[in-house]
Order: C-alpha cells, then structure tokens, then sequence
C-alpha cells in the first residue's frame, strides 16, 4: 500500500534521510523508532507532502506522492497528527471535528450552515470518548484531550492510512492507558504508522517495528527481534540507557 | 429566532426610517458616505477579523469600483467627451471607456473588477505561501504603485484630479436632495444586506474553514482543504465589496479620485475595523462608521489634533483592547454577570 | 454576532445624534460670515496655511476699518486636509450648513475643481488665489491667481528674449504641468524654440539622479520647471550637485516662492528665475503696509509670497463688489464684480467681466542669496486674463477652445 | 560617456541609498519579525538631528543614538508586549509614526528645513556627485559593520541564535529580552544614520518618512527574512531596475515596473532571495 524507494531528504548538507526504503502493507500497525535525530518525523513529513526528498520515490495505493500538494496527498487517503497537537482553539470540538470530515465536499457547499452531527464526526467523537466536550471550545482542553481531538480528527477524515508522530509524548499513564486502547481499536481496521519513542508503550502495542538510525533503515521486524539485535542495542545505549531496548527488567 | 434578529432589527430601522427623517440632507450625505466604508469594513472584518488576511490594498478595490461608476456617470451625461479629457487634450474617447456607457457593464466591473484582481493577486501571492506581513507590506505596495498608475494616465483617469462633477444617475438629478436620500437609503439597504449575508458565511462552515486558516493554515493543508483556494476566494469576495462601495460613494459623494484609493485611506479603513472590534462583524461597521464620524467632527474642531488623536487612539487600542469597542464591550457585560 | 442589543444600538444612536449636531445658529444681523476652505493638515498645509493667514489678516483690516455694509465680518476656518474630497465636503458643509455668504479657498487645481461642482449646484462663491493652468470659468468662481497666459507665457517671452533656444520640461505628473506644458510646447513650435524632453514624476517623488542625468544629457539651454512642494528640494539638490548652474542652464520655476526657497536652500536654488506676479520686494506703497502689517502679525521671519498675496487681495476684491451690490446676495455680488480695480500689493488689479479673472502684472524675479526674490523683469501693464489663449494664434490647437 | 552608460553608476547609487534605508530593517524585520512602520519616522529623526547640529558628521553617531534610543523606547514600552502578533504590531507602529509626524511638524515647523551640505562634497567623479559617492560609502560601511557584528561578536551570534530557535536560546542562558532591547536600537539607529545621509540628497521635512517607508519594505521583502546578503543584492538590483526602467520609460512607470517585478520575483521566490530552512510548523 504505502512504499518509499530510496529515499534521500538533505537539509543544508545535513543528510536526515539517506537512501530508506520501506514498505508497509495494507491492514498492519507500524512502529517507527530510532534515536533523536534519526529522520523519522523527516519520514513522515516526506510522505505527507510536507518536505520534498532531494531524491527517491514515494507511492501510496498506486499515486505517485512526490511534487503533490498536502492537501491533495490527504485527499488520496493519507492523514497526520503532529508532535505538538495542533487543534483550532477558537472552534469547538465538534467543529474542529466537523471541518475534519467535511474537505470532501465542494467549497460552495460549505457556506451552509452546519446542521446537527454527521455520521463521521459522531463516530469520531464516540472513539475518542470526546462526547461530553462536544460544545466546548478546543482552547480549553488539557494536553491529552487535545491528543485524543487530534487523533479524533484523523479519524473523521477517513482515511486509509494514518501517521500518528508521537501520540503518547507527555501524556499522563492513566491517557496513554486510553490512548493505547484507542489505538488497538484503530488499528484494527485500518493502515496506521506511529512514532513513538515510549519503550513500555511500544511493547505493550507494537507489532511490527521498523528502527531508524542516521537517516537509513537499521532493522525491521518483531519487536522481539529487534530489541535482539546488537545493533539496536547498540545505537540506544550509546545515547539513552533509560529508554534502551535492550535494557529489560 | 427572534431574539437572535433583534438587535439588526433594531439598527436597520434607525438606520432606514429614523435617519432618514432625523437628518438634514448635508449630514445624511455624510452619513451616507460613512456607510460606504462601513461595507468596504465589512470586507476587510471578514478577510482579515476573520481570514487573517492583513490587506492594506483595500482602497484599490474600492478605487476600481468608483472608477467604473465615475466612468459611467461621466459619459451618462452625453455632450461628447468628459470634461478633464478635453484639457488633457484627449480627442477621441478611448476604447477602454466605450463599454463604460452601458450601466449595467459600468456596475458589473465595479464589482468583477475588483473581485479579479483579487483572484489573479490572491492566487499569485497564497499559492506561493506569502502571507502575514509579507502580504501586508504586498497589498500596501499595490496601492502605492495603483495611485503612481492612476495619476500617470491622465487623459484615462482624470490624473490626481480623479473625477468630480456629476450631474445625473440614472435620469435623477444628483443636487436633489430627495436623490441624495434615495441613496443613502440604497447604501442602507446595500450594508444590511452584505451584513446578513456575511455573518451567513462566518457563521457556516466556510466561516469556521476560514477562522481555522486564520489559526493554523499548514494544519488546515493536512486536513485536505487547499487554504490557498479558500484564502483567494475570501480576499475576492472582500475586494467584490469594497468595489461595490466606491461605486455607490461616487454619486454619493460625487468625486473619485487617487488620494481616496492610496496607502492612508486603505489603513485608515483597517485602523476603523481595529477599533471596532475586528473579530466581529458589527465591529467592523461600528468602527467604520464611528472614525469617519470623529474624522469629520474632530477636524472641524481642531486641524492636526486629528493626527495625535488617531496615532493614540491606535496606540491605545492596540495594547489596551486588541478586539476593538465590541470586544471591550463584551469584557464589561461578562465582568457584571460574574 | 455576540454583542448585545443596546450597546450596539445605543453606540449607533451616537453616531446619528452626532451626524446631527452642530448645526449652525441664526445669523446675527450685525455679522457676515465667510469661508475659509484651506489644508490646515497634511502634506499641502504648508503653502495653504498662510494664504489662510493672510486672508484672515484682510478680515481684521477691514472689521479694523468699520466692516462691509456696517456689518463684521466673521471667518469660519475649515480644514481641506490635503485631501479634494474633504474639500467638496468642507465646502458643502460651509454653505448649507454655516451658510457663509462667501468662501476663499483652495490651492491645489485638484481641490478647486473638487469644489467647482458644489459651488455651481447651490449658487455659491469661491475665490481662489492660486495660479493655475487655465482653461476653466465658472459662474461661481473668481480667479485672482494668474492664469497661464499672465505667468507662463510672460515666463516664455523672458526666456526668448534671454535668447535660450532650447528647453527641458520637469513636472511633477499632474494637470498643471501638463497642461503648462502643453501650452510651452505650442509655444515653442510657433517661436522658434526646440523642447529637448518632457518629464513627468510622482508628487512627492525624491530620486532624481535619473531625471538630471536625462537633463544634463540634453544640455538645454533652460529648463522649465513645474514640479510641486517636495520634489523641488529633491531635484534641486540633485541638480546643483551633478553640476547644474544658474549661470549654464537657468531653471525657471512657476511653483516656488518666497516660502519654499528655505526648505530647498539657498544655495540649491540662489541665481535660478521664477515667474510670478508678485514678490515681498515688489515696490508699491500698498505692498509696504502689506508686508509691515503681515510681519507685525505673525512674526518678523515671515515672508510674503504670490498666492498669500492673492488671497489677501480676494477679501479685499469680495468687500468692493459687496459695497458695490450693497448686499452680499451672490448674483448681486456677481453683477457688481465685474470692473472693480483695486491698487494692490502687486498693483493694480482690475476684475475681468467676461470670466472673472483679474487683470494682472506678470514679473520674473531672481532669486537672491538672501532668500528673497529680486524682480528682473516685467510685462509693463496688467494683463488682461485670458484662460483659454483665444487671443494667442499659435494655441489655436490646445483644446479646450 | 552616453547616457545609459551613466544610468548604471546611478543605479548603484540610487541602489545604495535603498540599502542604506533597509539596513536597519533588516534588524528589525529581518532579525524579530516586527514591521516598525515608524522606521520611516526613525529616519525623519536623524534628518532632523542633522538639520539641529548643522554638520554631517557629527550628527552621524548623535543621530544613530537619538533614532536607536527612540527605537529602544517603542521596543520596551510596546512592541516587546507584540511578538507573537505581528501584524498588531503593524498597526501599532503606524500609530506611532502618525503621532511622530505631527510632532515634527510643531517642533519643526511644517515647511521643509535646510541642512547645509559640507563644502567638501561638491563637486564630484563623472555623472556621480560626491554626496553620492559618499552615500554609497556609507552603505558599504554599514552592511561590513552589520556583518561584523552579527558574525563577528558574541552579542551578533546571540542575536543570530535567538533568531533561529528563540527557546533553545533562552534555555540555554541567552536573555531574549535583552537581546531584543539591543536589536531593536541597532535596527532604528541605523535608520538615524539613514536620515542624515538623505539629507544631502532630499527634502527634510516632516513628511521625509512616508517618502521612503514602502520601498524599504520591498526590498526587504525581496531580499529574504534576516538575509543582510539578500537584502544587499536586492537593493542593488532594485535600484538598477528602477535607474533604466525610469530611462527609457519614467519615473511613475518605474516604480510600477519595480513593484511588477517584486511580485513576480515573488512567484518564483516566495521566501526572497535567501531563506532560513526551518522545520518549525507554524
């Protein structure tokens, strides 16, 4: 469904992506780990249209997605969340989560006023446990609420492939409790990319993990085969001991 | 339902029945043209309280529209060539000026005019993802170098001059006092209207697409929509209104000219959407409304006191009360019920 | 919109009664009140700020002198703001609402023909005290400035005669240098002239490095100038500094008097002539009391220019033709107007009956080290106006005819 | 010399006086963000400070301190208040430049002021005089002053780092604040010295800012957010264009030609001449 070919991203010399390759098939839940720096938000942002590879192809469901613009790229069925949750504070919730569902739609259609839920926003608001903030306005929301809108959002667009970059950063244990099992859930019917560097989150829900190191593909596989290899092991205790794969209890 | 309607109910009637009656026609005429900018403020409270879009090119297309109209009434009037043609020692009326005879083109342009430059300006500058000041400063230099195109072509434009001395619109003689009242009452009823319909837009979906823009435009690009298309339709539909009222403020006031359309008039007009209130749209109106009000009594009084005082009154407004009288007023009513 | 009923209302309110206030008590019997329609702001201001000076200095004298028709005059000043819109609107405002028997005011051609309109609708009366560039007579304006053919066509003949056979034209683009221009350029053709360029900048433009270098490219043997306010500053230092003399390539000006020459400098624009109809050195007894009267009012660094003088000989002009009619009625005022002759500060002046112009001397002057402008030259007699050059074959082309 | 040989001498000089009235913008729009529509008005200040000393050089540093000081005052008392709504900031300082214009004319007077230039620079090099060359002298002076500072000294690098990443910068012991104060009176004094030098070749009077304010953002804009090099070639460029644009047409339709071409530029440079890469979503 989704693969990059060699993949190359330089940014004033620096190489944040050099020569990845990846393929992540329709239906599978994909861990995206690797050391600060190590080019995977880079990823993620080439796959939305955000930054434009100095070289490689990217191709989703049979489009080429190099050149294309980000909101026709979402409008092929590829959706984001951000690191820092970006919701629109002067809107509620329902309307944030409304103008998510409603970009099919042609623009004149638009300037009607919006009547009641629609089946994607009602939806959208029932898996993220959101309903009771509906009519509130984004601005007001804690940190994790905002995570939950974002993700929310995502999922009222309908999307056939998610990219959720670090849903779980500064959350609470008892949020990333209920924003794993949200993800579980989303996972189950959809394609899903995260990444995320919380060990314990990882192990709890990860399947498939692909590790990222200096801008290439170090090791993909089970986590349990990746928390094996060396390699991993190596490149995280030289930087982060505490986070370290290798350090089970 | 009621409740929501009341308080434009309210405003139209004083506006429409007890003016009209209450005022003598000199200081109808100045009202008249205070409701012009209000619908030129309306438009930059929709592109810019709303949209975010900071134009400071808003006397362009105000311009354009009161060109169109001043070009219609000119050639309205019959009797060959217009006045300031003959001594620029124009001989034959241009081609650009024929179809301005017709009413009909001569009001569409006013209107289409504007709203294609906007399009072709606005599909230029956001594709490209200029914005914020960088669109500021753009619109301001349109204006600059509008006023430099405008004075340079003379024997078109009637030069700095611009145009003055109309005599009929529409088979009515303009020095009546009675046609002066018709208009005003169309300006009226012009400002109602665009009112209602704007508050519509903000009001649906496309108002909160456009205030989350405003907010996050690249978050906006992520969730499908092209912020550069809804921009350049809002700054359109902006620039349609500021049209539509230089048309309407040319037999009001009876002059066009480039020192209406310059840099000044076109902040002035955003200082008065600042001081209003430019997140709402009736601030938009009220400010209008109430600086071209001060301008008028306050220069009758004291000449460059007018200066000092709009330089504070920005000053003040800007650090003290950012959303303008309206959001002042809101500040107050919310601190007595709490 | 969540803003509440009777703020909104109530603010709207405001606006309305304002709008309706101010309106103007019953004229006292004993008191006739006048116009004064000037740029108190903006970028005109400082011209137009001491023909109002002046002009209010006329009204004491005569209130001094026991008033018109027993009556005091009484001056309503209002602020044309640079701007011609605000000059249409002041000058509605003048006569509907203060119902002033008679308005002086304006500078700029773009604020008199922004009021031309509202002076013909409601029958009312402007002076005007600025030289201008012609072609215009309406019913309900008196001219006392010159028009073309009393100040750039006399300017023409000195040129001729100072045997410069070629010319350079600088204007800022606006009607009066295009119109002055144009008429130069007929002029030319039928004198034996040949015009080297013709430049139009922006008002208020100040690079003009571009414009002199064209200059200096086509050594002209003079250059006309009729740029305006600002620009002249800009151009003359440029001009002086790329080489430029009053000695090899005089720059006859018909926009700077006595007030501008400080701003520009002394030394930019020292030994270059202007063409006008009077300077604070022209050597009258009533331009003596003119000058002594004027410095005793507003300070002894004052100058006294052209267009200051033109507004001081319209109160004047107005008063005879009140006194004349007995009445300040406009079309009284109008019927008597016509042949009134006053000896003025530049001389005699005399209303012209078929288009209310004024017969005036023309005079082009040098100016001095000192600032001041020193008269070399004179047209003899007054001039009897003619805005439209019927009497000059060789402009039989301009339009307007 | 034919006289479009010439027109590109006064291109670099017509070039140089633009540089030389964007430099301090390039501070203070180039470096915080802020659209200071009172640099026009800083500029007015040193002309007038010029025309209060009657000599071109010592008004030089007095008029970079007296606009630099003026500049440090808005910066504390308001604009500090605005960074993060820049277009607020816009409409603030036009007040404030509406306000200072006023005051100008009733300190100053309304009519323009004369300040005599130095006998040392009449005369001149070919078509360029030497009030023009000494303009151009200042501008070069100016830009290797800037770039010397912000590459050259620990406070220039701080003012870079805080440009680039004003958290990181502030985590890591630079104080912002301080920072911005010193920006800001670098930006608006060296429009002081900007007045002087327009002394020599324009009128000076209290409309002297408005002449200049628009074409100073253009090239700014042009040139790219906080590049000095961008905003160095632009203003030559710029005023090259506008030297034979306004040759072989005039000089209304230049300065239309000038804003042509920006917008064009534009299109195919959206961010100027040279831009800062950044990752930050904004």
């Amino acid at each position: 469904m989704l693969e990059l070919r060699d993949v190359h991203v330089v940014f004033d010399g620096f190489r944040a992506l050099d020569g990845v390759d990846l393929t992540v098939p329709e239906g599978e839940l994909r861990f995206l780990i690797g050391p600060n720096g190590a080019g995977k938000t880079t990823l993620i942002d080439v796959i939305t249209g955000l930054t434009r590879p100095t070289a490689g192809s990217v191709r989703f469901g049979g489009h080429d997605l190099v050149g294309r613009k980000e909101h026709r790229i979402v409008r092929l069925g590829v959706g984001r969340t951000f690191q820092t949750s970006v919701v629109f504070e002067e809107l509620t919730v329902v309307e944030n989560l409304d103008l998510a569902a409603s970009f099919r739609r042609p623009l004149w259609s638009l300037a009607r006023r919006r009547r009641g839920v629609s089946e994607a926003v009602a939806e959208a608001l029932a898996r993220t446990g959101l309903e009771e903030l509906a009519e509130r306005s984004a601005g007001v929301l804690s940190h994790g609420q905002r995570q939950w809108l974002e993700i929310g959002m995502l999922l009222a667009q309908r999307p056939r492939l998610l990219l959720l970059d670090e849903p779980v950063a500064g959350m609470s244990g008892d949020e990333r409790e209920r924003t794993g099992e949200l993800l579980t859930q989303i996972a189950a019917d959809h394609t899903v990319i995260v990444v995320e560097h919380d060990m314990e989150f990882l192990r709890r829900h990860a399947s498939t993990v692909t590790v990222l190191h200096e801008g290439k593909v170090l090791v993909e596989g089970s986590v349990e085969q990746v928390s094996a290899d060396p390699r991993v092991q190596e490149v995280y205790l030289g930087r982060r001991s505490t986070d370290a794969v290798g350090n089970r209890p | 339902m009621i409740r929501r309607h009341l308080p434009f109910a309210t405003v139209a009637v004083i506006a429409l029945v007890a003016a009209p009656l209450l005022l003598e026609p000199f200081r109808l005429g100045l009202l008249a043209k205070y409701l012009c900018y209000a619908i030129v403020a309306l438009g930059i409270g929709l592109a810019w309280g709303q949209g975010g879009m900071l134009t400071l090119g808003q006397g362009v297309f105000f311009g354009l529209g009161g060109y169109s109209m001043a070009m219609y009434l000119k050639l309205a009037e019959g009797g060959g060539l217009p006045d300031f043609m003959v001594w620029s020692g124009v001989e034959e009326l241009p081609a650009l000026w024929v179809p301005f005879a017709n009413p009909v083109f001569a009001l569409g342009m006013a209107v289409l005019g504007p709203v294609a430059l906007a399009l072709v300006l606005g599909t230029l500058v956001f594709r490209q993802r200029v914005r914020g000041a960088y669109f500021a400063i753009l619109t301001q230099a349109l204006a600059a170098a509008m006023v430099i195109l405008l004075v340079g072509q003379q024997g078109l434009t009637g030069g700095t001059n611009g145009m003055t001395n109309f005599f009929e619109l529409f088979g009515q003689d303009l020095a009546e006092d009675s046609t002066q009242r018709g208009l005003y009452l169309v300006v009226a009823g012009v400002l109602g209207v665009l009112y209602l319909a704007t508050r519509q837009l903000v009001q649906s979906r496309y108002g909160r697409l456009l205030v989350a823009v405003r907010d996050g435009e690249d978050r906006v690009r992520f969730l499908g929509y092209d912020p550069a298309l809804v921009k350049t339709v809002t700054f359109a539909a902006s620039a349609g209104m500021a049209g539509l009222a230089g048309a309407l403020f040319v037999p009001v006031v009876g002059i066009i000219s480039p020192a209406l359309l310059g840099v000044v008039p076109s902040l002035e007009l955003v200082v008065a959407v600042a001081v209003g209130g430019r997140h709402a749209l009736a601030g938009a109106v009220l400010g209008a409304v109430v600086m071209g009000y001060a301008k008028t009594a306050l220069s009758e009084q004291f000449a460059g006191g007018w200066l000092y005082l709009q330089g504070a009154l920005f000053i003040l407004v800007m650090t003290l009360a950012p959303k303008g009288v309206v959001g002042l007023a809101g500040r107050l009513r919310r601190a007595r019920t709490t | 919109m969540r803003i509440s009923r009777p703020i909104l209302s109530g603010l709207l309110a405001l606006a309305l009664t304002a709008c309706g206030s101010g309106a103007a008590p019953a004229a006292d019997s004993d008191e006739i009140k006048v116009g004064l329609l000037h740029s108190l702001s903006g970028t005109m201001a400082i011209s137009e700020v001491t023909v109002r000076d002046a002009e209010l200095l006329a009204i004491e004298e005569i209130n001094k002198a026991g008033g018109v028709l027993g009556k005091k005059l009484v001056p309503v000043v209002e602020d044309g703001a640079s701007d011609w819109p605000t000059f249409a609107e002041k000058a509605t405002k003048l006569i509907r609402q203060d119902k002033v028997a008679t308005v002086f005011g304006g500078w700029t051609s773009a604020s008199r023909k922004a009021m031309l309109p509202v002076f013909e609708r409601y029958k009312a009366l402007l002076w005007y005290p600025v030289q201008y560039e012609g072609l215009e007579s309406s019913p309900y304006i008196f001219y006392t400035g010159a028009t073309t053919n009393q100040q750039i066509i006399p300017g023409l003949d000195y040129l001729k005669e100072q045997g410069k056979k070629s010319l350079f034209l600088v204007g800022s683009d606006y009607v009066f240098p295009r119109t002055a221009n144009k008429i130069i350029k007929a002029y030319a053709a039928s004198n034996g002239m040949t015009i080297l360029g013709e430049e139009y900048t922006p008002l208020g433009h100040t690079e003009y490095s571009t414009l002199v270098n064209k200059v200096m490219g086509a050594k002209p043997d003079a250059v006309f100038n009729t740029l305006n306010g600002d620009s002249n500053v800009a151009f003359f230092k440029q001009f002086k500094s790329a080489g430029g003399t009053a000695e090899s390539m005089p720059v006859l000006s018909v926009s700077i008097a006595e007030e501008e020459v400080t701003g520009i400098g002394v030394d930019n624009v020292a030994g270059h002539p202007v063409a006008w109809n009077y300077y604070q050195t022209t050597d009258t007894p009533a331009n003596t009391a003119f000058v002594k009267a004027y410095k005793a009012k507003y300070g002894a660094a004052k100058v006294t220019s052209d267009p200051m003088e033109a507004g001081y000989n319209a109160v004047y002009l107005w008063a005879e033709a009140v006194k004349k009619a007995g009445t300040t009625e406009v079309e009284a005022v109008r019927k008597a107007a016509p042949g009134i002759a006053l000896e003025r500060p530049e001389g005699l002046v005399t209303i012209d009956g078929d288009n209310q112009h004024m017969y005036k001397t023309a005079r082009i002057g040098i100016i001095q080290p000192d600032g001041l402008i020193k008269q070399v030259w004179d047209s003899d007699r007054p001039i009897k106006p003619d805005p439209y050059l019927k009497g000059y074959p060789w402009a039989a082309g301009l339009a307007g005819q | 010399m034919p006289a479009f040989l010439n027109q590109l001498p006064i291109g670099l000089s017509i070039g140089a006086v633009l540089l030389l009235i964007a430099l301090g913008l390039t501070f203070t729009f180039g470096q915080m963000g802020v659209i200071n529509m009172a640099h026009g008005e800083f500029i007015m200040a040193g002309a007038y400070t010029a025309f209060l000393l009657g000599d071109l050089l010592a008004a030089l540093p007095v008029a970079f301190l007296v606009a630099g000081v003026m500049g440090l005052v808005l910066e504390r008392a308001a604009i500090r208040h605005f960074y993060r709504r820049p277009l607020d900031t816009l409409l603030l300082t036009w007040g404030v430049s509406l306000v200072l214009q006023q005051l100008a004319r009733d300190l100053f007077g309304a009519p323009n002021v004369q300040v005599p230039a130095p006998s040392w620079l009449a005369g001149g090099v070919g078509i360029l005089p030497y009030n023009r060359l000494f303009i151009m002298g200042l501008a070069v002076a100016g830009v290797v002053a800037v770039w010397v500072y912000l590459t050259r000294t620990k406070l220039g690098r701080r003012t870079q780092a805080v440009v680039q990443n004003r958290q990181l910068a502030a985590t890591s012991g630079i104080d912002t604040g301080r920072v911005d104060m010193l920006t800001f009176f670098i930006g608006s004094g060296l429009a002081g010295v900007a007045g002087v030098a327009l002394t020599l070749i324009g009128p000076v009077g209290p409309a002297l800012g408005t002449y200049y304010i628009v074409d100073a953002f253009l090239v700014v804009v042009a040139g790219g957010l906080g590049q000095l090099r961008g905003a160095v070639l632009a203003a030559i460029a710029l005023g090259l264009l506008n030297s034979y644009a306004e040759f072989w047409s005039d000089a209304s339709l230049a300065k239309v030609i000038v804003f042509a071409v920006v917008i064009a530029f534009l299109q195919v440079r959206p961010q100027g001449l040279f831009v800062l890469r950044s990752r930050v979503l904004t």
